[in-house]
């Protein structure tokens, strides 16, 4: 669960990580009061879950009132890289001397939190890590120690900070640590972390993922996320619990499991087409969750043929062709459908289907026959 | 032989009384497997269809001798249940579990690791099977039968695919393992492949990942520096785009790194032969073994 | 540093331990409005650090405020096993359907915290350890995990507690081990931990030992101490940053390093002697440092000979001679001294000794024969 | 031969431009210890009298090849040393801090514990004086000469007591090793035994213990099982009351455990000689070693 820059400022605040002053606005009134609060300069900054907004004016520093209004009516609205900014954060403008990076990473190869330091702030980080690697400084934190003053000081000594915020960089660190383990994040990044004039450090920008699996433990956390950002059929897949990927092909695809899924996929785009989705209708999928999911994948407009690619181990096949049945009752799609079920009571399955003798629905025995079916049907005008 | 599970398992379950659990655990027994126990606080001395339940791993070891232990508590509670088992002298613990919070998962490993005494499988994956001796998890077992083919997968139904394209080929399996596609899974690749290699009855590994990480980059550093006998690999996921979760916590492809291209060409640089789609798996498997 | 019950419950409420309502006092009005604030029957508390108290009258329930008031007036000032109370505990009298035993402790041995539930609460747990130790239940915390849930359950289970509280004892032990941990206490015990008929689960007493060496970290407990409950001796050592234990005898020894202070007791005892006191000046003892170590060995009037006996390493035996002759400039002790000086500058120590040439201070070469020696001058008439 | 510190040692002092720091590392150096560097954040590229200051450990190993650390810190940042220089890869690390919070040193413990790559001894101990090689800590040398006792002690001051005794009775020393006072020292007695075991130029072990806790108690156990060269014991405080703490944080009796009687009699009752005052240990040796 990716966070918007000011959720991720005010989780920082919670935990002692130093940022500007500022206030969420949704409206160009509501933004006018924010920087009334915040005072002058201020900057209007859009709220997108996507990087570069600063490059396409997507942050702006008002002096006055007028402009904060005028700012906020041309940000609010604007689309960044297909993402309507709904959301803005006024926040007092900072002054800079100096421009670093900072982020806590969860490193799934290491097994470990890893922590990366670059006085190269300001820019893509991906960027600085292929041109000038030793320009970031990094090191892993052995989560049953936790993170140590040491960790700190060493971070700040070997990007090469300035001699005088050596202790404070290594004091935010360490928030910033807090941030990631006691909020459960998988990421938390600061890019830039400023050095003011008067040699504060602090968090100019916010970039925290959340993992949603322990969301449980985190109830504030988990009111955060803002359905507005996300695609409307992907939204509706999650209220109804299915695991959906909006793709840009033709051919709706449901299977079980994520690689089985995925794999299905790779098959169809081998066989010359292109997936419009990835739906994993999940283990022990029940008739109403395949009727739910056909729901799902037939509310996208484009797509033109549907492959179900089923090979029951929990999910037994007969409970995939009654929910096929009912959505077909409950629907009546337009477009033919592609099925194959194999694996636990494979046969009753397919026999329900034969007796249903459903419109348009093509069963294929084997994974690579569908694949090939189900691009052939899409083709037709 | 076989890996992981057989005829010495003993397995004990946790979260034996809820619905899942039984309807797993008795299929496991039904399959031959020697289930000697199940957990759930609260409910000591009770029985599911026989099978005694205690309120801790540590009684089921003591009273029953168990040294397999089955999770399928609900995500909250999985850590702690491994954390116990593990406390408890249980050696394999398989995880079925699917959802775990990733710090819960950090913890958990590096406090297994530490300790060095159990091995866990897992979380969220379908458990071991070595066919004609033991079931432990979910794997659909009645559609694999013995032979000499180890398979290691991340993924569950993806697994089954590949075995059923195999076993239409007529090959059977000495064990087929699901490391399961969390970020951080108790056991990887590399785990396996040596416990394959090892394993006599095992003359060929179909090592089947997926998108995200670089387990399996890092298993094809492995296979060439210390896996003599055949593997074919098989990646899931040409088709995902950057930045979206695929299903699996761990399926995420994130800039030009954990693409399965990547992975496939990874592997193929090794020498190892991948497979394109489950049908080219079984067809490699055939010329590797019948020439 | 050892809390008083009080303080030690109003830790336990601060990490979400349930303990009975209670309020302090230190007077007789405070006791009795304190009894009207937590209502009637309330038991009337004497706060000392030392156990066994409610055998010797220190504890006693009140049903209305003339009770209260009697009850106050009569454990306040009391003494009991030579500890005099200066302060009560009013609490809420809680009724007891069981009583359960539970303690954290420092566990030197396996580097480990110790956690231990027993159902035979109430009572002297070294006894049940002598006389029945399978009703402990035991286990150690390894300390880079944490308490787990599984260490609650097992423990209840273990000790046998009943069924229905199995779950609110486990989450108790956890919130005594966060006590132990985030208070860096050395023992955290409450005997009797009670079920209540309404099957609630209460600390009904608290002993909790914090580390001296933390309290830096702990600004607020560092408050706590009560300095009345100490010897007057010893807190005026501690004052001075001098480790002083008062003991029995009529010697009064320094000497320097913990080690070689309680060597040289033993000696002395061996030589037929009993020491008055422990004082280790500490590693590079300064003048004034031995100065005022003079000074708290002869506060003590059983004292009848004084022997020093510094074996230099950072110590250097000048400065010691030094700071006992200026001691003898400012305080003329009317006891004899025997002095021991080795180590580093010992012969520039003894030397300054002989020419100072103070009044029945007795030169030894050896630890040995300054013991015989200061044994000998103490049983003069 | 010697034990912990000599001819290979590369120290580096944490803290070396305190007060007590500079005075203790310049005494090290004068002994002859190879002292190649010092620590202090914030004071990189100064020297204290010719011995460069690094702002970490890590820079002290790849710029000085560090291998001993002295951590000479105040309490409250000791733990944080400790760690870092186990970080950076020093195997050896000498705490002579005294007053560290106990859950810093439980942490600090189970840490190296788990790694097992770094040794710590301490804290609140005087340190390690191999005579004629190298001295690392606060141990007056000038009293100590090269021989074949070997001495481990929970006290500083008494240390030096037994060695001088022993000195006036012409004995010398292999190596003198303080572990310190405190209640979780890095390495036990059993630890040094066992160094002191296979060190050749060993030919006696004097044990000196202190009362609280039961590592006297741990160590007899293992002498009895391990130690064939001969023991002498020494426990101080056989005059303490119960339920003081004797100036070191560790030494203080509670009920009937941890009693210098009970300490003494453990020892004896598996062979080990136990002195009741320092002279009489050396009388002992002077039996044991010239018969």
């Amino acid at each position: 669960m990716d966070l918007l820059e000011y959720q991720g400022k005010q989780l920082f605040a919670r935990h002692g990580v130093p940022v500007p002053d500022g206030r969420p606005a949704r409206t160009v009134e509501e933004a006018v009061a924010a920087a009334q609060e915040v005072g002058y300069p201020c900057a209007v900054k859009a709220q997108v879950q996507i990087g570069g907004r600063g490059k396409l004016g997507g942050i702006r520093i008002a002096h006055d009132a007028g402009e904060a209004e005028q700012h906020a009516r041309a940000i609010l609205g604007m689309d960044i890289r297909g993402l309507t900014v709904h959301e803005l954060w006024i926040e007092a403008a900072s002054e800079i001397a100096a421009e670093y990076y900072a982020s806590v990473v969860f490193d799934r190869s290491a097994k470990a939190p890893l922590m990366m330091l670059s006085t190269k702030g300001g820019m893509d980080i991906e960027q600085v890590a292929d041109e000038d690697p030793d320009a970031i400084a990094r090191l892993h934190v052995d989560p049953l120690l936790g993170f140590q003053d040491f960790h700190g000081r060493r971070l700040a000594f070997e990007a090469g900070v300035d001699a005088d915020v050596v202790r404070p960089v290594g004091a935010l660190l360490a928030r910033l640590y807090e941030v990631f383990t006691t909020e459960e994040a998988t990421l938390v990044e600061v890019n830039p972390l400023i050095v003011t004039p008067d040699r504060g450090v602090r968090a100019l920008d916010a970039k925290v993922t959340l993992d949603g699996n322990a969301l449980f433990r985190h109830p504030d956390n988990a009111q955060l996320r803002d359905p507005s950002a996300e695609d409307p059929q992907e939204r509706m897949a999650a209220e109804r619990g299915l695991t959906y990927v909006k793709l840009d092909g033709s051919i709706g695809i449901l299977a079980n499991g994520a690689g089985l899924s995925m794999s299905t996929l790779d098959v169809v785009a081998e066989a010359g087409g292109q997936p419009a989705n990835f739906l994993d209708a999940g283990g022990g999928s029940r008739a109403e969750a395949i009727t739910s999911a056909v729901e799902v994948i037939l509310s996208d407009d484009r797509v033109r043929a549907v492959l179900f690619n089923i090979f029951g181990g929990i999910t037994r096949c007969d409970e995939v062709a009654r929910g096929l049945i009912e959505a077909f009752r409950q629907i009546d799609p337009s477009v033919p459908f592609v099925v194959r079920l194999d694996g636990t009571n494979g046969e009753e399955g397919r026999e329900l289907l034969a007796e249903a003798s459903l419109p348009n629905v093509h069963i294929e025995s084997t994974m690579d026959g569908a694949a090939s079916r189900v691009v052939e049907l899409a083709a037709r005008p | 032989m076989s890996i992981l599970v057989g005829t010495e398992t003993r397995l004990c379950t946790s979260g034996i009384t809820g619905r899942e659990g039984t309807f797993h655990t008795l299929r496991n027994r039904d399959y031959g497997t020697s289930v000697v126990a199940g957990v759930t606080p609260g409910k000591g001395g009770q029985d599911v269809d026989g099978i005694p339940v205690f309120d801790t791993f540590h009684e089921a070891v003591r009273e029953r001798g168990a040294n397999t232990a089955m999770i399928f508590v609900p995500p909250r509670f999985a850590a702690d249940s491994i954390l116990e088992a593990e406390d408890a002298g249980i050696e394999l613990i398989v995880c079925i579990t699917e959802g775990i919070p990733a710090h819960d998962e950090l913890r958990v490993y590096n406090i297994l690791k530490k300790n060095g005494r159990s091995r866990l499988v897992g979380p969220n994956c379908p458990g071991i099977l070595s066919p004609g001796k033991a079931s432990v998890g979910i794997i659909p077992a009645s559609f694999f039968s013995p032979g000499n083919v180890g398979v290691v997968s991340r993924s569950g139904t993806l697994t089954y695919q590949i075995g059923n394209v195999l076993a239409q080929h007529g090959f059977g399996n000495s064990s087929i393992v699901g490391i399961g596609g969390d970020p951080v899974p108790g056991t990887d690749f590399i785990d396996v492949l040596e416990m394959f290699q090892a394993d006599d009855e095992t003359e060929l590994i179909v090592l089947c990942g997926e998108i995200g990480g670089d387990a399996e980059e890092r298993a094809a550093d492995y296979i060439a520096e210390h896996v003599t006998k055949p593997v074919i690999g098989y990646i899931a996921g040409f088709t995902a785009p950057p930045g979206k979760t695929m299903g699996h916590a761990g399926a995420i492809v994130s800039g030009s790194r954990g693409t399965a291209a990547a992975k496939a060409q990874a592997l193929e640089e090794r020498g190892v032969r991948v497979g394109r789609t489950p049908t080219q798996v079984a067809e490699a498997a055939i010329t590797l073994l019948r020439g």
